[in-house]
This record gives structure tokens, sequence and C-alpha cells, in this order.
């Protein structure tokens, strides 16, 4: 999972397209005006729906059409990589890359490397986490709906 | 005195034109050609460059040599992309290289032609095409097989070993300068050699046979 | 900082005068260099043409003993290799770069190495000695030891192909000047010429003798026409073809020349006042003497 | 006369607060009790289990559940009261939220029990002696309720119709709460009673808060001497006012205190760590990644501290693996 | 806030586009459509060759009629090239534009991709992205910004000339900035022009002059831009007029300061005359410079130095316009619309010491020949050496610096037609041999190959090879003393030795130096090779990213004097057609604020880089000006209550493109 930037990574994006450059299919880009607008709730929401990795593209540092959205990207993500840590989420999966209008060839490399990466580290597979996490409520479910009589007994 | 130099630095008619009466046949079939070869040369000299040549011929202008060779260094990156295998590698100019990597250090397309140079030789002794008037790969295998031995090269052994085998009269002709050589001490009668004899054989033995992807 | 000092082979046989001279004037200039222990051959140039897989690892070994031996002193920084054989210099560095670079024959390498016990990191800094005077030791200091004694003497700094080629790591790869800034800071005078750099002939004047003495010939002619004392050099194989050869020079070309065709270390040597002994100036074809007599206490070369 | 709405409490994960803040409405509660008729309340009444089960389904008006899920035995006792309540609330920020509790999701339940029953200063357990879940004490069977994997919120396990959130609510808000569901103007189903909009609004410090932030350093409450007047963020701390609802009164803003996120984000938001954060760090003054680094370093503890309350609830809800 | 037309649920209609074989050669188009037509809302879903052709407008505009459709989502190329397109369709489908939602399945899928099935895949989750977010789209207005209809151009090139000329005399007001004390850029120093040949300063000066006296032009030399704020139709600019120690209003240019100044002689390397002459330190640049203005140079007068001068000029000048007291001025302008011509730079020829350019003398570069060719030039027009004997033989290398991996790696494109205008020019000044060094003879332009063909008739020798080096390495008497060229015929197949008493360098054009510092002032992008970066190659070559800033001449890249005037023409027009309309449109990805919800934390309001959110301190609430929001949504992103909103990227619309993207992942599972 992708978020570009309107002016300079969804341009590459294009331009590497345009210039044929091939890279692996598993990447899903979503655009927005600025790195700066993507909210941190983004990155997690993509994670809890089963991204293995998400990448924030922007201007370069200095080039950002909106001065200095991109200033505003790289705290959120600095702070985002240690909360992503502390959540067991590994590094490699979360990556800021600044690739310009020009650098097709860039967005080929990056996009490849990282899916490599990524693969190294398999599956995240959130949603299936979640699905058997829930499985002990169900569980327990049927044993309350079938032998309601036969609970256990406290011990105070 | 210029007269005399130009004279013999001015490649012989006879390279250049054909004999009187002679006539040659020039053309080229697709069947005689070796489409691969490109590639292989580029891989062997890690050109991947090589195919980005231009033909600008910086190569043979900057060539120290290149005024004696049958094939400028341009035209032989441009006969190994086109595949003229045998021609290159029957060529004068493989073996005339210096290695002093003028070309390569000026190739607007950054070209490692000394490389391809050794891929080109490191080929045709493989193949063992060579002008037999070229002793080159004698030597080389001399001071291979030398260091395979000893670790270290030791020019009398090996250069007696080298006029042998190609031509004794060298030999006379080296005389003079081997003896004032011998009289200044600079010419190693010690064997020099490293001390774990077989250290270097082994190493490589293992390089050679480490196995390795898409290597050449 | 010490360095570790890779001989080759040359400057065990033909190249003596260079190593004498070069040992002396390092300790001259109380510089410590220790010797590489159990060095072997780096693989010349003719080793490419043979099989560079081996060429490369060959060299590869010199350089892994010298990060072992840095290691196994107390230390610290990367280890300095310094190489004064072009040939040596050059494949060293090129070494190197490709293991660096291509990661199918750092693979290679790294078996040969790993079956013989060593490792190779690529801590290892390969040093030229015009690099170490000029970047480490520094003009001032051997000024200052040279005290000018070469005043007058006008000399062609030589230096061939394969110190600044194919890697210009300390010099221009066009136009070098730290051999003339030496010289110069002597109280040589270097002059200005175009063949720098342009092919001694290497080994073809061992193999292609006609084609090796002629690109010998036309530096040594150039450099007389430009009315130098001597030809200054850095590199074991051109001092050999440019001196050694240069009567089978004049009789090939029926031209006699005779120009002496010194190590650059020799000339520092001498500017520092060591004896002759110690700088194998008693080894050269063609003596420095002579060319230098008339400028000691400074006179002017061409009155 | 005419039979009074009956009302349950219950306790789940939770420390007892949310419980006193139901006394705290002091002689307040005498109007409850006259009003409703309690009919389950563990910590202040004696029913038992089966007095609720006795009752017929969706005979309770409505159930206050505070605390979050973490046990069979809580699941259990709150599908319980789903089933025999029409209404269930949420009450205070566990059960809407994780809470506190909640924090346990950044580790593993072995890790939680080993730490627990063994690794822990204060705990002596020479032979690891773990509770079992199932044992034999003199012939019978005891059973322990199972602890769960996973700590969660009210509405990860039952369907929840309105949520009071706080640490603990208030007792206004209860009131009002109370007096709402009684009468029977019954605000749309899932919402939150309390205003949805962030803490600042009713803050009494808003003004003292300079535009230009820029963060330097994030300062440490029990660590600084705290302005009584000016916004705690303009004083370089934590504040999470910004990103939580109001409707506490600020109280601990009135203690002195930054306001922890106790209530939780507005509807708006879905994860109310993320937009701290996202709010905070965009103010901070660095612009090179090491100055950045280093202003961020000084939050020693970024997940407790931006999720607090709201782990549970957050769209990660839980570490994945054991933490190292 | 779901906006659903009529009734409840969003009616979509998917349109996937085969773009030819360019997206279905690689995905299968029609598994794509049928997919689509099995998801949530959507009612018809179709496949058609060209989407973007008038029967495949058509065909969604009948949909909309037939079907009703609430909403439309077209698979096809990149948004940034045909959103507009079908965003006017639909509305002309009697739709809300913005119920439009592409998806990029060409950049992004079929050219990225040479697997079919991964690419079917791949486009049907961006479809599927599509179909989840759009039902989240709202009806919006476009809202329109009053154009200033003045225009700010940089360089006094013959670019920026001819852009200034053009728009001032459709009568717009114009301010034209040059940095150097006179316009007329690299076209003023040349001799002549190719391939025409008719002189450069004929066709130059009158435009000069005509800048100068043209009503609506504010010519400001000697000044450079140095603050750029706002947006299209607004830009708010601040120029830098560096001191020129002159009162501009009072000079008329006489000249008489200069024979005054306390230097006698002129000893100072003339920039114009690219140091082959000297100049006062006061002085004209040329003799049609413009403004006829004399300038004093800070670096070499005395006065300025040091402060202690007889100040001779003073007395000199009867107007009294000499002022050493004078400091920078600074302007503030409102314009517009602005034109960068800010044009280029030569190679620097002592980067290749192998061509001996600075080592040995009579080595030139081709821009010193065009002024020792130049009548006005350091030798009036005598093509001499150094030591002014006439050349014999001259030699002139192509390519110098272009077409090098280690220099610049692009073909400079004016080298091979200003060499061949050269050896015309000096053969026919000095009768010499000419020798043309080329790789590959680039004649493509109206009569430039006839130029050519001109030239191999005239004599001039024609060597293909690139040049290996240039030396004073004499071999023969012949060679004694001159400059010694070694190079491959490649034609011939073997290496020439070649003595020449004059080499000139046909050095490349490069970006100028301070070009990434320019393209931040103004927030444009830059090509790798440092080159203004144009919005698309080939559809808005002199637009960038930025509305409203245009990019004429070489700073662009390389071009020769008829496609920089094009260009510059080009330019003028986009800027009139904004002029003319009066407004832009802007797209609506503002940010806005729901009162009711904020909580006046102002947290957002340092981090909007245009000031466009304020505090109401009254109602305590923050609020943004839709005119200043430029939509980067970074205050949206921030805002810790999730009270700011943007429109065409809501937080639900994101989000719901996030779960439909990731999706098929979960049913897998």
């Amino acid at each position: 999972m992708a978020f570009f930037c309107n002016w300079c990574t969804y341009t590459a994006a294009d331009l590497a397209g345009v210039s044929r450059m091939k890279h692996a299919p598993n990447v899903r880009i979503i655009r927005v005006m600025c790195s700066g607008r993507v909210d941190p709730q983004f990155v997690l929401q993509a994670f809890a729906k089963g991204a293995d990795g998400v990448l924030i593209g922007g201007c370069h540092i200095g080039d950002c059409h909106y001065v200095e959205g991109n200033y505003k990207a790289v705290r959120r993500v600095r702070m985002l990589r240690r909360v992503l840590q502390g959540m067991g989420i590994e590094e490699d999966r979360f990556r800021l890359e600044w690739i310009s209008a020009s650098e097709g060839e860039k967005v080929k490399l990056v996009i490849n490397d990282m899916v490599e990466k990524v693969r190294a580290l398999g599956p995240l597979g959130l949603p299936q986490r979640f699905q058997e996490w829930d499985e002990e409520l169900e569980s327990l479910q049927h044993t309350v709906e079938a032998s309601p009589e036969e609970a256990p007994v406290h011990v105070g | 005195m210029f007269k005399r130099m130009i004279g013999s630095d001015v490649p012989r008619p006879a390279q250049r034109i054909p004999r009187p009466g002679e006539i040659r046949r020039y053309i080229a079939y697709e069947s005689d050609l070796d489409p691969g070869f490109g590639e292989l040369i580029a891989r062997k000299a890690y050109g991947e460059k090589l195919f980005s040549c231009i033909q600008c011929g910086t190569c043979g202008g900057t060539c120290p040599v290149s005024h004696y060779m049958d094939y400028t260094p341009r035209k032989i990156i441009a006969m190994v992309r086109e595949g003229f295998r045998d021609e290159v590698l029957h060529c004068v100019t493989i073996w005339l290289c210096a290695s002093c990597y003028a070309c390569t250090v000026d190739c607007p397309r950054e070209i490692k032609i000394t490389d391809v140079m050794y891929a080109l030789k490191q080929e045709a002794m493989a193949q063992g095409v060579y002008p037999r008037r070229f002793s080159i790969p004698v030597l080389a295998r001399e001071f291979f097989a030398g260091v395979l031995r000893d670790g270290r090269s030791n020019e009398l052994p090996m250069m007696i070993r080298f006029f042998l085998k190609t031509n004794p009269l060298r030999m006379l002709q080296n005389a003079p300068v081997a003896w004032r050589l011998w009289r200044t001490g600079r010419l190693a009668w010690r064997q020099e050699r490293t001390r774990q004899r077989d250290s270097v054989g082994t190493l490589l033995r293992a390089a050679k046979s480490a196995e390795d992807g898409d290597a050449p | 900082m010490s360095y570790w000092y890779y001989p080759g082979c040359s400057l065990k046989s033909n190249g003596k005068p260079y190593e004498e001279s070069l040992l002396a004037v390092l300790r001259a200039l109380n510089v410590p260099v220790r010797e590489l222990d159990d060095w072997n051959c780096c693989g010349a140039t003719s080793y490419m043409s043979v099989d560079e897989v081996q060429a490369f690892s060959l060299a590869a070994r010199n350089l892994a003993l010298a990060e072992q031996a840095c290691r196994q002193t107390t230390e610290k920084g990367v280890p300095q290799l310094i190489a004064p054989c072009s040939a040596c210099f050059l494949v060293l560095t090129k070494t190197q770069r490709y293991v660096e670079q291509h990661e199918h024959l750092a693979r290679r390498v790294h078996a040969g190495l790993r079956a013989v016990g060593l490792e190779y990191r690529g801590e290892v800094r390969v040093r030229h000695p015009l690099d170490v005077f000029i970047n480490d030791i520094g003009l001032r200091r051997i000024a200052d030891l040279g005290k000018k004694r070469l005043d007058g003497m006008k000399v062609a700094c030589y230096y061939g192909c394969q110190v600044v080629r194919p890697f210009a790591t300390f010099d221009s790869a066009h136009n070098p000047t730290t051999m003339d800034r030496l010289v110069q800071a002597l109280g040589a005078k270097a002059v200005q010429w175009p063949l720098k750099t342009r092919c001694c002939g290497g080994t073809l004047t061992g193999t292609i003798r006609d084609v090796g003495l002629r690109l010998s010939q036309v530096l040594l002619q150039e450099a007389v026409r430009r009315g130098v004392d001597a030809i200054i050099t850095v590199c074991p194989l051109c001092q050999f073809n440019l001196e050694c050869y240069q009567q089978e020079i004049g009789r090939t070309f029926q031209e006699p020349i005779r120009v002496p065709v010194v190590f650059l270390t020799q000339l520092m040597g001498r500017a520092f006042g060591i004896p002759e002994a110690d700088l194998g100036m008693g080894r050269l074809f063609v003596p420095l003497e002579p060319a230098l007599a008339p400028h000691e206490g400074g006179q002017p070369a061409h009155a | 006369m005419s039979v009074k709405p009956k009302v349950a409490f219950y306790w789940c994960a939770s420390c007892g607060g949310c419980e006193e803040s139901v006394v705290d409405l002091a002689e307040g509660i005498l109007d409850l009790v006259g009003m409703v008729d309690i009919v389950f309340w563990p910590v202040a009444m004696d029913f038992k289990r089966h007095d609720v089960e006795a009752m017929p389904d969706g005979s309770i008006l409505v159930s206050m559940i505070n605390g979050a899920i973490r046990s069979s035995e809580q699941e259990e006792m709150v599908r319980l009261l789903r089933r025999k309540s029409r209404l269930v609330v949420a009450y205070g920020a566990c059960a809407q939220l994780g809470g506190i509790p909640g924090l346990g999701n950044q580790f593993d339940r072995d890790q939680i029990l080993r730490f627990a029953y063994e690794d822990c200063p204060s705990v002596q357990n020479t032979d690891k002696v773990h509770p079992q879940p199932r044992s034999r004490e003199n012939g019978r069977v005891v059973t322990l309720p199972n602890l769960h994997q996973v700590v969660r919120t009210l509405d990860q396990v039952v369907p929840v119709d309105y949520y009071l959130p706080g640490c603990p609510p208030t007792p206004q808000l209860l009131n009002q709460a109370m007096t709402r569901l009684l009468s029977g103007d019954l605000p749309s189903r899932g919402s939150v009673l309390a205003p949805d909009i962030a803490l600042c609004d009713q803050c009494s410090r808003k003004d003292s808060k300079p535009v230009d932030l820029k963060f330097t350093e994030f300062k440490r409450p029990h660590l600084s001497r705290l302005d009584p007047q000016q916004c705690f963020l303009a004083q370089g701390l934590v504040c999470m006012g910004p990103a939580t609802r109001g409707g506490c009164e600020a109280q601990c803003v009135q203690g002195n205190m930054p306001c922890s996120g106790c209530f939780g984000p507005t509807s708006r938001v879905r994860d109310q760590g993320a937009k701290i954060l996202s709010s905070l760090c965009s103010n901070i003054a660095a612009t090179s990644e090491p100055d950045i680094d280093r202003t961020l370093a000084t939050i020693p503890d970024p997940v407790g501290t931006f999720y607090r309350y709201s782990l549970a609830n957050s769209l990660l809800r839980k570490r994945v693996g054991p933490s190292v | 806030m779901r906006d659903f037309g009529s009734n409840g649920t969003p009616r979509i209609g998917v349109y996937v586009c085969h773009c030819g074989t360019n997206i279905a050669g690689t995905v299968d188009v029609k598994a794509v459509a049928d997919y689509a037509a099995g998801l949530p809302g959507v009612v018809v879903s179709r496949e058609y060759k060209y989407m973007c052709s008038d029967p495949g407008q058509e065909l969604i505009q009948q949909d909309i009629r037939d079907h009703t459709l609430t909403r439309v989502i077209v698979a096809s190329c990149s948004p940034l090239l045909h959103e507009h397109t079908f965003r006017h369709a639909i509305a002309q489908g009697g739709l809300n534009p913005y119920f439009l939602q592409m998806v990029n399945i060409r950049e992004n899928v079929s050219w990225v991709n040479d697997n079919p099935r991964a690419a079917t895949v791949k486009a049907k989750d961006l479809l599927r992205a599509a179909v989840y977010r759009v039902g989240y789209h709202k009806a919006l207005e476009r809202k329109q910004v009053p154009i200033n209809p003045d225009v700010l151009v940089v360089g006094g090139g013959i670019a920026g000339i001819h852009a200034a000329l053009t728009l001032a005399n459709a009568g717009k007001k114009v301010y034209l900035v040059e940095r150097e004390p006179t316009i007329g850029g690299h076209m003023a120093m040349f001799d002549k022009t190719f391939p025409t040949l008719d002189c450069a300063a004929c066709i130059l000066t009158p435009k000069m002059s005509a800048v100068k006296t043209h009503p609506n032009i504010t010519l400001w030399t000697y000044s450079e831009v140095v603050g750029v704020d706002g947006f299209v139709g607004n830009y708010k600019i601040k120029v830098k007029r560096k001191p020129r120690y002159i009162k501009e209003d009072l000079c008329v240019g006489c000249m008489e300061c200069v024979a005054a100044c306390t230097f006698k002689e002129a000893r100072f390397p003339d920039e114009f005359n690219q140091g082959l002459s000297k100049r006062k330190p006061v002085y004209i640049p040329f003799p049609q410079a413009t403004p006829q203005l004399v300038v004093f140079d800070p670096q070499t007068c005395i006065m300025l130095k040091s402060g202690k001068c007889r100040q001779s000029c003073i007395e000199a000048c009867d107007r009294k316009a000499i002022d050493f007291r004078q400091t920078a001025e600074f302007e503030d302008i409102t314009v517009g619309t602005i034109i960068l011509a800010t044009g280029f730079q030569t190679f620097d020829a002592s980067r290749l010491p192998y061509y001996g350019y600075g080592i040995y003398p009579n080595v030139y570069t081709a821009l010193e020949v065009e002024r020792l060719i130049n009548a006005s030039g350091p030798t009036g027009g005598e093509v001499v050496l150094r030591d002014g004997r006439k050349p014999k033989a001259v030699g002139i290398i192509h390519c110098v610096g272009s077409r090098d991996e280690k220099t610049n790696r692009w073909c400079s494109r004016v080298c091979c037609m200003y060499s061949l205008k050269l050896a015309h020019l000096v053969k026919e000044h000095t009768d010499a041999t000419i020798y043309n060094f080329y790789i590959d003879m680039r004649t493509p332009g109206k009569g430039y190959e006839e130029f050519y063909d001109k030239l191999l008739k005239e004599g001039v020798h024609f060597i293909r090879g690139r040049v290996a080096e240039v030396t004073d390495w004499a071999r023969t008497p012949d060679e004694e003393g001159r400059l010694l060229l070694r190079v491959e015929d490649t034609l011939v197949g073997t290496v020439r030795r070649i003595p020449l008493d004059m080499v000139i360098l046909a050095v490349g054009l490069e970006p100028r130096a301070d070009a990434q510092e320019v393209r931040r002032l103004f927030n444009i992008s830059c090509s790798t090779e440092g080159f203004f970066l144009e919005r698309h190659p080939k559809l808005a070559p002199v637009n960038t990213f930025t509305d409203g800033i245009f990019i004429a001449g070489a700073c662009q890249g390389p071009r020769d004097i008829p496609d920089a005037v094009a260009q510059a023409g080009a330019a003028a027009a986009e800027a009139l057609a904004l002029i003319d309309i009066g407004h832009v449109e802007l797209e609506p990805n503002t940010a806005y604020i729901t009162e009711e919800d904020c909580s006046g934390c102002r947290s957002c309001i340092p981090l909007c880089p245009y000031t466009a959110i304020t505090f109401l301190g009254d109602k305590g609430k923050a609020s943004i000006n839709e005119a200043l929001c430029k939509g980067c949504g970074t205050c949206v992103a921030a805002c810790p209550s999730g009270s700011i909103r943007q429109n065409l990227f809501e937080d639900e619309e994101i989000f719901s493109e996030i779960d439909g993207l990731l999706a098929r992942d979960v049913a897998v599972a």
C-alpha cells in the first residue's frame, strides 16, 4: 500500500509507467495532494485491513509543492515508526521516501526493494490475526450456550 | 631524423592496400556471425555498458598503440556487438593492448574497454586461437604458472622459460640488458616465494570452483 | 599512523633502487613502515588476461593480509597499505572497486579467501607513495628537509599509466601534478609536457618488441626535446623500459639517446642528502650524477 | 404503584472507580434508587448470578457495565446481561476504550502471567505456581475463569447501545444519562453520552495557548514545575486535550494535570493516539531527521502516552507477537 | 454526508478502457469489467476501446441518462492526464463532475507489469477501491480566482524579450527582470545566426530597443527576483535592484565618465567579450547595450572599493548622474502569471584538460570565437590568434562536454549547427583550412541540412571522430609550434594526427549554476539534468507543475533561437489565455472546518504555509480562508479532533479507498 503525493511521487510513478519500468505488482497506490495529508490513521488502517507494508512518497525536502508539507510528514513518520515498533510491526514494513517528479527510476527501485524486504518478513495479516484472537470468544460462547448450569464455581 | 622516424611509424602500405592484383572478398553473412558473442563478452568484462557505445572513436584516438592495430578498439566493440567472433579473436589488436586504461578513462560512455580486451584475450586463449608470432599468451601462462607455484613472480626463471618457449634468439637479443641488470644487482637470483607455499594455490582453486549464480 | 608496505615482485628485482630509495626517504621523514608479511604477487596485468577471478583473488589475499595484520596490532584506524609499483597499485585498487561493485565476483573471492582462513572486509586503504607524500606528509616537511638542493635542475615528471588510471584516486587522470609539485618543492623545475601519462609500452617491450620500444622511444625523445636533465618516474616497469632499454632503443631506431631515468624517491633522497649507496644510485644504467653536478649549490641549469 | 424500571450495574476489568462514581452521586443516589429498581450490583448488593439468569430476557431496562473484558467470566456475565437487558451502556473508559487494562495488549498473556506470578518484585512464588482454570481441591473441582489473550472493549464482545466516557464518568454525566434513558428520549443508538467536541473547548487555559508551539522537547508532569494558569502544551507537556472529547469539566486541568485522554476521541476520529501524535509531531520545531528524533525521544513511551486509555480500541488493537 | 442523488444507494457506472492495446494488451479488461459489475452499487459496467474518444464519452453520458447513474468510475490512464476530460464528460451528462473517480490502470498497472494475471488482479483491486470510495463523493463547485493581468518575465535573452513584447503588444503590463546590466542575453554576443547567416545584432537590437521604449514594459536590468509568494493569478514578487551607482533617469550613456575614469587604460577582463578584451571599472557592456546606461563595477572601482579616488568621473558627468552612495533597492509588485526565461550557461571547457583549454592559448571556446568574428568584438572582426597571426588551419571539436557520461549526458542540439556556422565564418574571415570533428552530424531543422551541404561544398573537412587530445607534442617539422590533435577517423578507420593553429571547442549547453535556487524560489521542478521541468513533455511543454508559471527558452533544455522564440510565443499565449478569461478555476480540493466541531485548539494554524487558517477570537474557533487554501491537507491530517475536512480527500473517502484496496485480502483470509 502506497500513499503518493500528487506533484512529485505520483507524477514519478506515471513517468515510470510511461518509460515502461516494470516493478513488483504488489503495490497499490493511493493519490493524495501532499505527503502532509497522510494521516497516521491511514497507515494504521492500512495495516489493520491487511497491508503487509506501507510506503509514503513525497517531494524531496525543500521541494514540496506546498512548501513544507513533507516536513510535517517526516515528523509524524519518525514518531509513528516508534509506535509501530511498540506494536510489534517490523521497521521495514513502513517507509517514507522522497521521490521527485523526474525520478521514475527511483519509484521502481524503491518499490522493488521494499517488496523484497517485506516479502522476506512474510505476511503481516492483521485481519487474520484479529480473527484468530477472537476465536477465544466464539469457543467460549459455545460452552456457555451448551451447559449453563455446569458453569464453573467461583472461588472467592 | 624526423623522416626516418615517420617512415617506421606509419603502418606499412601493405597493411592498408591490397597487393597489386590481389582481390579480397568483403561480406558478412548473418549465418557466419555469433549473435551471443556480445552478451558473452559484456558479461565477462563487467561491461553492461558495452552496448551503449556510440562509435565516437575516442578510444582509438587516445590509444597509444592504436596505430599498430588492425582494428581500432572502436571497431572491435562494433564487431563484438555484432558477433564477428572469429575476426575479433584472430585480430592483432587485443594482443597489442598494453592495459594503459587511457580508453577506459576517456570513454564518454564509461565502457571498460581494457576489461573488454582482457575478456577477449581470455576467450582467444581458451579457444587457442591467437597469432603465433605473438608470445603474450605464453608469457601470461608462464607468469600464471610461476605465481601459482611460488606465490610470487620471479623474472629470471620466467623470462628464460618464456624465451625458450617462444624464440630463443630473443634471449640473445636481451642478453646485454640481462647482463647489465645482473651487474647492477637488479636481477634476483634468489627465488622469491610466499612462506605458506600452498596457500596461494588453494586460494585460487577455491575461488575458481566457488559457485556463483548468474556469474560469468 | 603507521603504514604497511607492499613491495610487489618488481621492487625485489629490477625495481630494487626504488625500494631502497623509498624506504630510505620514508626513514628520513621518519614515517614508520612495516613490510606486509608473506605477501604474494598482485597478479599484475598479464594475470587478468588468463583468468580475472583468480587475478582478483590473488590481489585480495594481500588486502586481507593487511587487514589481518592491522587487526593484530593495537592501533586503531584503517590499515594503510603502500603499493609503490603502479601495476600493484592499480590491481589492488581495482580489486577493491570490483569486489565492492560486482557481487558475483565478491562471492568467489570471499570463498577463495575463506579456504585459506582469510577475510577481506574492505577496510584497508591502498595508498600510492605520491599520495602519502602529498596528503599525509605534506610538501612543507619535504621542502624543509630538501633545502632546495635540486635548485635549477630541469626534469620531466613521468607518471605512466596506472598510477592515475583508471581510478584517479588522488590526482587528475589527464593532467596529474603531485609529482611536479614534489620536485618543485625540492627546487627542481618540472617541464610542462603532454606525455606525463602516455604508456611506456609496458610488457610489450618484452613481447612485441618493436612496438614496445617505439612507445618508450617517443617518450625519451620528447623529454630530451624539452631539454630536461632527467626523467622522473614512480613505476618500476616504466623506469625499466625507459632506462634499461635505452641502448636497444637507440640501436633499433638508429638514433642514440641518453637521458637519466630515476625514481622520484631517488631524487628526493638525493635532495635530502642521503648517501648514494642507500638510494640504489649505483644500480642505474644511466647515472644521475652528471646531470646533477652543474646544479650543486644551486647554479642555474642552462646558463 | 407502577413497576420501577430495572437497572443493573456490573464491573469487569476495572479499578472500582466507576462504582465509586455512582456512589459519588451522594444524596443524588437516593433519587436514583427512588426512581429505579436496582436488580443487580455485586459491589453494593447481594444478588447472585442465578437471580439474573432467572429474570426473563430483556426484563432489565439498562445495564451499566464498567471495566474492560479480559476473562471468560467477564465475557459470560456481559453476554448474560446483554440477553437480559434492553439497553447496555458501556460505563467508563475501560468499557468504552479498554482503559488502563487495555495497555495489557502491549504484551502476551503469558508474559503478563509470568510477570504477575513470578517476576514481579513483590511476588514470593518460589515453585512458580500459576492459577489453573481447572483444579481439584479436597474432592471438588475448582475452576477459575480463563484469562483472555486480548483485552477487549465491551463492544468488542457484545453490542453496546450507549457509551458513558470517563475514568470515571462524572456524576453529572451519569445523572444526565440516567434521566435521558429513563425519560425515554433516547439518543441515536451507539452514541457517546458526552459533548462531541474536544476538551480545549471548555478548558480554562485555552486562551493561554500560543498559536505556534514549535516543540523542542516534551516535558513530563512529574519532572516539571507546572504553571497553574498556562496551557500545558505551551509548557511543553503532552496534553491529550485537543484529541479528547470534552465533558469532564476539565477536572484534571483544574487539578493542574494535563489531560491524559480518558474520554476518548471525538466521533470523527477512529484512532485517538494516531491523531494526537499527528498533531503534536506536526508542531515540533526540528526539521532534520536527527533533530526530529532527538525531540521525539523525550517521549519515552509513545504507545503508553498516546494510547493511555484507547489501546484496546485502537486500529491495531494489540501488539503483534511478544514484546521484547 | 453521503450524497446519493435521488435514491439512497449510489448507482455506479464503471467504464474500463482498453487504450488500444496499451491496457488491454496486459490487463484482461473484460474480466475486470465483469468483476466490477458484481460489486455493490454498480448498475452498469462496460469496457471500451478508447474511453477518452467522443463515442467513449457519449457512452457514459447515455448511461447516465438511461440508468440514472449517480456515480461514474473510469478505469483508464492517469488522472493527471484525463481526469479533466471525464469530469467534463459527466458534467455534460448532467452529473456533478466530482461524482467521478478515475482508476489508473495504465501507468500504474499495464505499463509497469508484464504478467497479465498479476496486472488483472491489481486492476480489479484498484477498481474495487474506487467503487468503495466513489459513494462518498460529494457534489462540488470549482472555485474561481481573479487573475491579475500583469505578467512577470524573468530573463532578458531572446526568449524573455520575445515573450515580453508579445504580451506587451497584446496590451498587458509586463515586468521584465534581467540580472545583467543589459538585455540581449547570449544572442547579443553572436555575430551571425544559422542557417540564414543574418546578423544577430541586426535582428535582435530592434527588439531590444522596442522593449526599452514599449509603454507596457517595465524593464529592470541589473536586477534579480528575490521573493515569490502567493499563487496563480496573484503572485507577490520582490525584486532586488542592484546599485549601478548612477541615476538611471539622468544618465544618457554619453560615456564621458568612462573616458574620464582614473584608469586611463582599460585593464579588467571584459565579461561580454569573454575576457578577450579589457574594460574599465565604469563601462557599457557593448555598443547596443539596452538600456544605454553605464554601470560601475564595485569589484574594480577604486572609489567603491576604498573610497579614495579623484572621482574624475563625477566632474566629467554634466548630468550629475553618478551617485556612489547608491544602495540596493527593492520593488514589490503583484502579477498574475510568470514566465521564466532564465536561459543557459555554456560548458566550462577547462573541465576537460585533454582539450588543452586554459593550457594552450590558441584553444578557444565557440563563444570566444563568436566575439572574435563579431565586428564590434575585441579584434573588430579579425579572426586572429592571441599573438596576432592569422590561423592557417582551424579545427572545430563538436560535443565538448555533451553526450558524455562524465559531464553532460545530453546532446546540446545547437552545437552541430553553430559549428557549421563558425566553420563558414572562420573560413570566410581567414581562408584557413577548416576541420570539423563530429560524432554524429545533427541538422534537423528548416534549412539546416541544406546548410550542411553548403559547407561540404565549401570544402570544409568533416572528420567523424571524437577528438582524443589536443597537445603541443610536435613530431615533424611541420608540426613544430602548432597544436597537435589526435583523433580516430572512424569512417576511414585509422588514427590521424592533425597539426592546427587554432582549435575551437563547441561547448555544450547546460543549466545555469543557480537553476536549483531559482526553481526553489518559484516552486517548480527540475528534470534530472537540472533544466526546468515542463508539465508534460509533449502536451504542456511550456507549463510547469505550478499554475500560472511558464517556462521558455533554454532554461527548459538546450534549444536554438527559432525554438526559443517559438516557445516564448507559446508561453506568452498560455499567459494571455489565463489573463483573458480573467479568472482561474481552482480544484475545489480545499480544506474546511465545521464550526461546531472545532474546539479551537489552534494546532492547525501554524501548519498552513499560506496562512489560510485564522483564529476567530470571538467564537474561539479556527476558520479556513478558501481563497488562500491550496488543498495540501496537512492541517486535515493534523487536526487532533478530526474537525478539519478536505473536499475530494475526505477521511471517509480515503479510508474507504484503503478498505476497498485491501478487501480482497480479507476475503481470502
